[in-house]
């Protein structure tokens, strides 16, 4: 079992979502964060006042999979977030010993 | 002389109206995406202070001076609201005071274009939309507002007014024509010129604040007394009359939205009951002073029913009016201009009429419909070619980044909202090293409890 | 003669009435759980579009034609607001447009129904509860207002009014009794009717956006103004004595309230101070007429603190009153109707007259106690019924499933905010498809920016 | 005689200026963080309760009463508002119900104290504050009003008003003086007497609202109708004028504030047209029954753009003025005091005068002067000896860790917001044992749907 | 040292926490995640448009164990968190090479 | 590759940047969370009621760092979010198989 973690703009996640359904990758979970590097963030202003917010909001996806579907899993993240710009983000990989399916008590590659 | 109770009135309904604007903002700004509100709030605001500034300049001569250039404005007697402090307006013996009567038509004023803001959300450039208002006002709004709402003697026993009032004599109580077909046919030309918005239809915003929604819908039903009532320009039985057709339509409009809602849909939603009340109050606005209150509740039922229908046109049209402007507004507006000559009685007003339901044939409806046509078309083509200009000159649209990006950050440097922890946010370097330069300020210092 | 300055304020006073309906929904809808706050706006906007059609088709005739069936109700005489159009009401020489008063009594009709959702939060289904509001106006609501606001001559000279205005004479300036006596012990029933929302007490949300509960108090504070002075159906001095004692009870009573809460809980809250002052605004609505400012101090800080406490009651009652319409409605309504019987004054009101500390003995208390408890039963039976015969036939109460999941979603469809990155969200595919089939509409494509 | 245009006018507009401390509160509200927002709402909210307690008890009394103590403040005529009830004021014939007017400036008194509030926000003890309102309005503002006010013989033919109405005969038509550079100079003292906020500037929270922000600024400018045209007293041409240089005056300075954004940052901000229509309505205040419409704009643009660039000027002076009640009112207060000296027309006003510019040479501009520092020394001087002792005694500013942790929780126990899946929240265990221990209603349990 | 990571419908939340004291686990770290896959999401509609919520709301807990505690921990999560319909969620574990504690720098089932 | 995780005091956000940022690590991911251990929650109060708030808001920080920066980070980020009060939080590393950067298709170290 893996874990896939992906930080990728907002606005790609359906596209990363119809990449994985191709694999037949059919669950994740998503949430909001926001991420720093390379990729600048922006100033606002109140009252003259500058606010320099350095964060940039940005989509975590983590998606568990067979180990066997790990890499192109991977790719097809990667292919379906990038936009060739500064900030696509980042995808990782991190190995998971047990996956468990709450509903059933299900374990490994049956549990997703 | 002055009679100060209809004076009061008249007062009272020009700040009602005033509130309708920022109303109309919270409408429209909790529709929006959280990354565009602002800019939608201030679309509308920035309506409040340059035809705030335009009326006093040379608006208010324009649309309510005597007829200048063969009818099409008001001529410039009125300038700088000359001839007008200390004036008294209106038919003797209860007269009201003539600023009184200035100041509740510029908020008609101020709103008409504000309307039009909803069918371009998310993507006008906030200079342009201004530069937008300050000629639309001057070339449409003054005009159409001098023929509708001008009546002969009314501000100066020897002013002549105009064509649509007291020429065709197409009734328009409270601005069905001037202020909703108006706004409604020049957010239908803005729609076109700017074009939709990225990824429209199908990556579209849900609204972001349904409350905000709700709030606005109820600021301009309130406010809408002035707007309606207001009109009859005395504390008269005219005003409640006014009065009570708008609250009878409005209601009636609530309920035959959301019965369309349970039918097409299967549930009945704020958003509905929300623009059913603006569809009810947008079509009763003309009539509100020519109908009885049975003839306001089928006005309101129809209105409410068919501006339901409306807005899901836009999507077959590949129109994107994004808040409906044309739906509710236009349709509304023609609804309720239309349905005079349908159901005027001048058993409610005696300066009003009869429509075909109430025994007076057809004549009424035609001249309700050259009024509406001739305005619709007016607008149309005036704000389309105001709007192309602006376009190939400074461009009206900004970029596709600021539009994926966030138009409030993009236009105004600003987020609405901050409820999470403020994360990474602080105060930009220059006005540290200002600070740092400077002395601290003496009391400061010396202060319990205050920690640098 | 109609008073021009009368009618513009009773004109006023009915718009500001209407401004407490929405004002309510935002009092009641930021305390609610963010999943059911938009059910809560509803449940009070409804209440404008179902009464606004119903007062004008029979209500205002069934509240104040002339006595009918035994004095229950008034007769059919002004069905379809006949006989109001163009008519005076009030004594000679200063009356009012008939078509004002009726307006400004429909507000009250509006609210009162509304005022009940509080006790029902979270799990009524929406149809169902707007069928409530049609029977319970036409039931209770309309039969009540007969009773202690039509007095004998008002509407038309020869018109007789209801039995606690003109026979008890009990004071009720402007509602304590016929609307939150009414609205708190028609809550009280349809509490129990519904029963207790799954989880409660334990797992209960805490107020989602108390701004919201504070805007909506503050809406409520301005528009009571209204119902208030309002009431004394002139631009009179009496006008200006119920504004008065209307805004020294209520400061009294934010600040008792505030008090019990630091006494009792150890902080002041913002939601204390808001309920204060609704607590306040309940309790002097009967009285602001008929005592003078000392007087009404003391009713409004007596109303704080009592009600301060009664609203801790529900927990050891097993009641759940969700947003404490009886803690706040019904006590502080009987509180109010019965302090009149200690500190009315005819110092301040020619009409009224004398309390127990005033000199007037128990005359006046008795008086008071006949009319709270005649309609608290009444109220409280008939929707007992009423609520429990729409529970047996369409049933009132939501799933269980819609309860936890969020009512919003299951009633309307929609969700009150999305302040985050909409995730996932995008148009069905029902109207994507009708699009791909039309022909683009002529300008779009063309647009400078335009991306598809 | 009672004319009832104008108190149904003034009715109207006491309760117009009511709604601008829920106004202020928002706009005040929605600048801070979402951990300190309820704190801003109660110190604004908590005025109307304290003072409209006072006010009945002897502020009224205190201001307006017959000159005593040298002038320094009204006589005891009308404790407990005696003298008022049935009485008349205002000169013959057309006069107002007493108790209307002083419900008016009740209301002035309640939001000038409300305005200091945003010079001190996040960090200020509650109930300190309350103490402080109670002491500052009256040593402070009672007098003040006093002394601006109250005119010669308005609520009594034989009571003698006010040194600077009466005597210097500088020109305050509502307020700028008694209310703005009044409450500016006393939040000077007091940011002065609390100090800086923990990490001010470097971590300063963004405003959490602004869709608050601007909704705070339109009730603001809705109500300031009230504040302004009602300061006529009578629905007459006067009033219609100050309502028109209001509008107008407000407009002027959106546009120039925005223009001085786009200048110096480089982009138009919600923020900045919110704090432009302020800075406008402030300045337009002690002018705007004395100047002309033309003036009105001058003296609008000049405010919008001295404010924005005033409140710039705090980080340099190293003061934490958290909201510029510094930079918008006693700034805007002072320029429009000013000013009149140079704009005043008696052409609008015929107990006005004539300001430099239209003849009047330096006559009015010192007397302007003199009022405008008398009272901003005045006040400062006094708030600050208010608030040290306050300080110095029962402390004024919460701990570090309350103002770290948000003072919403410290000093009230609540959040604003919740968002969110409630995470972990649940009754605490006291009410559920007293629950427990009691019977359960009898209804609850036979409830459909009740589930426990 | 494990960590454990569960998606759990939000109003389990409460019995979770019991689950894990009951455990002698007095620590965890939650957010609001959403999540996609068998169980279906939901439809709004505004103005007619029907738009489609894909996601669900969903609770995510992550307990740092010692390891021979993981598996116990694991199955209270289960145990509490199951209500037996779809979208029950998973439970998954990953390993961990070090923890520290802030406050103190402790290290390893100290920092716990 | 390792993923460091820390849960942190929110306001202590800013000098984690800059301590990371002083060891030449420019790139991090970072979510609000709410943590539950030793530090105690609050109450809260509407109408009377007492509602008990168990969960104390806090941040992640997630940081993707080469094996040998790992140490470093893990201390650098240790005393830079250190009150020394209870609630300071917990940092932990996990392993991480790849990781790869979405604009470019990079792997491994080159993708930080
Ligand atoms: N070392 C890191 N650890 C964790 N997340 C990172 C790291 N570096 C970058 N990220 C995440 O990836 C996002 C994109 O990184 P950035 O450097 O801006 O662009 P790019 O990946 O295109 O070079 C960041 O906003 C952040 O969320
Ligand atoms: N492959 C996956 N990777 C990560 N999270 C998943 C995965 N599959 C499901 N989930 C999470 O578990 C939740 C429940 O999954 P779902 O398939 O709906 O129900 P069940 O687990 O009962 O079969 C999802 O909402 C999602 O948050
Ligand atoms: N076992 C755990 N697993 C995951 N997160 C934990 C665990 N224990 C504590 N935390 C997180 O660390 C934060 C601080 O822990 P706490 O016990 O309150 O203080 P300290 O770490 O100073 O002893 C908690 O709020 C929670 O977010």
């Amino acid at each position: 079992m893996k874990l896939i973690t992906a930080i990728v703009k907002p606005f790609t996640l359906d596209d990363v979502k119809a990449a994985l359904e191709q694999l037949g990758l059919l669950g994740m979970t998503v949430s909001e964060v926001r991420g720093y590097g390379r990729q600048k963030g922006h100033t606002e202003v109140y009252r003259g006042a500058e606010y320099a917010v350095d964060f940039v909001a940005k989509m975590k996806i983590e998606v568990l999979v067979d180990d066997d579907q790990a890499d192109r899993a991977v790719d097809a993240v990667v292919t379906a977030a990038r936009t060739g710009r500064i900030g696509d983000g980042k995808v990782w990989v991190t190995p998971v010993e047990t996956v468990v399916r709450v509903r059933t008590g299900e374990r490994g590659s049956d549990a997703l | 002389m002055l009679n100060s109770g209809d004076t009061a009135w008249v007062l009272a309904s020009a700040a009602l109206v005033m509130l309708m604007t920022p109303g109309l903002a919270f409408f429209y700004g909790g529709m929006t995406g959280k990354r565009s509100t602002l800019n939608m709030l201030m679309m509308n605001f920035i309506a409040l202070a340059v035809v705030g500034v335009l009326w006093m300049l040379y608006g208010y001569s324009e649309a309510f001076g005597s007829d200048a250039f063969g009818g099409l404005v008001g001529d410039m007697h009125n300038v700088l609201l000359h001839n007008t402090i200390g004036m008294l307006a209106g038919s003797k013996p209860d007269q009201i005071s003539s600023l009184s009567f200035v100041m509740f038509q510029l908020m008609f004023a101020v709103i008409t274009p504000a309307l039009i803001s909803g069918a371009i959300a998310d993507r006008a450039k906030f200079w342009a939309w201004t530069l937008f208002v300050a000629i639309w006002v001057t070339v449409v709004y003054f005009p159409v507002a001098h023929w509708v709402f001008d009546f002969n003697g009314f501000t100066d026993p020897n002013a002549v007014g105009g064509w649509i009032a007291n020429k065709l004599k197409a009734f328009d109580f409270a601005g069905g024509t001037a202020v909703h077909i108006n706004a409604g046919a020049a957010g239908l030309a803005l729609a076109l010129v700017l074009g939709k918005r990225k990824g429209w239809p199908k990556k579209v915003n849900r609204p972001h604040n349904v409350p905000f929604v709700l709030l606005g819908a109820s600021l301009l039903w309130f406010g809408w007394y002035g707007f309606n009532a207001g009109s009859a320009l005395s504390a008269s039985d005219l005003a409640a009359v006014a009065f009570t057709t708008t609250t009878v339509a409005t209601a009636g409009a609530v309920l035959s939205w959301l019965i369309v809602e349970q039918v097409k849909d299967g549930k009945p939603t704020t958003m509905g009951a929300a623009s059913g009340a603006v569809a009810g109050l947008v079509a009763i606005t003309p009539a509100c002073g020519y109908v009885d209150p049975l003839g306001a509740l089928v006005i309101g039922l129809v209105a409410g029913a068919v501006c339901a229908l409306a807005v899901r046109l836009k999507y077959r049209l590949g129109l994107d009016d994004s808040l409906d402007v044309v739906g509710c507004h236009m349709v509304g507006g023609l609804t309720g201009t239309l349905l005079i000559g349908l159901f005027a009685t001048s058993g409610v007003n005696s300066l009003g009429g009869n429509g075909l339901f109430y025994g007076g044939g057809l004549n009424q409806l035609w001249r309700q419909a050259v009024a509406a046509f001739a305005v619709m078309i007016y607008s149309f083509v005036l704000s389309y070619i105001i709007g192309w200009v602006i376009n190939k000159t400074i461009g009206f649209r900004v970029s596709d980044e600021a539009e994926v990006g966030g138009i409030d950050e993009a236009e105004h440097a600003e987020s609405a909202y901050e409820f999470g922890d403020t994360i990474g946010g602080r105060l930009a370097e220059p006005a540290l090293t200002a600070m740092a330069k400077e002395p601290v300020a003496a009391g400061s210092a010396t202060q319990k409890g205050s920690a640098s």
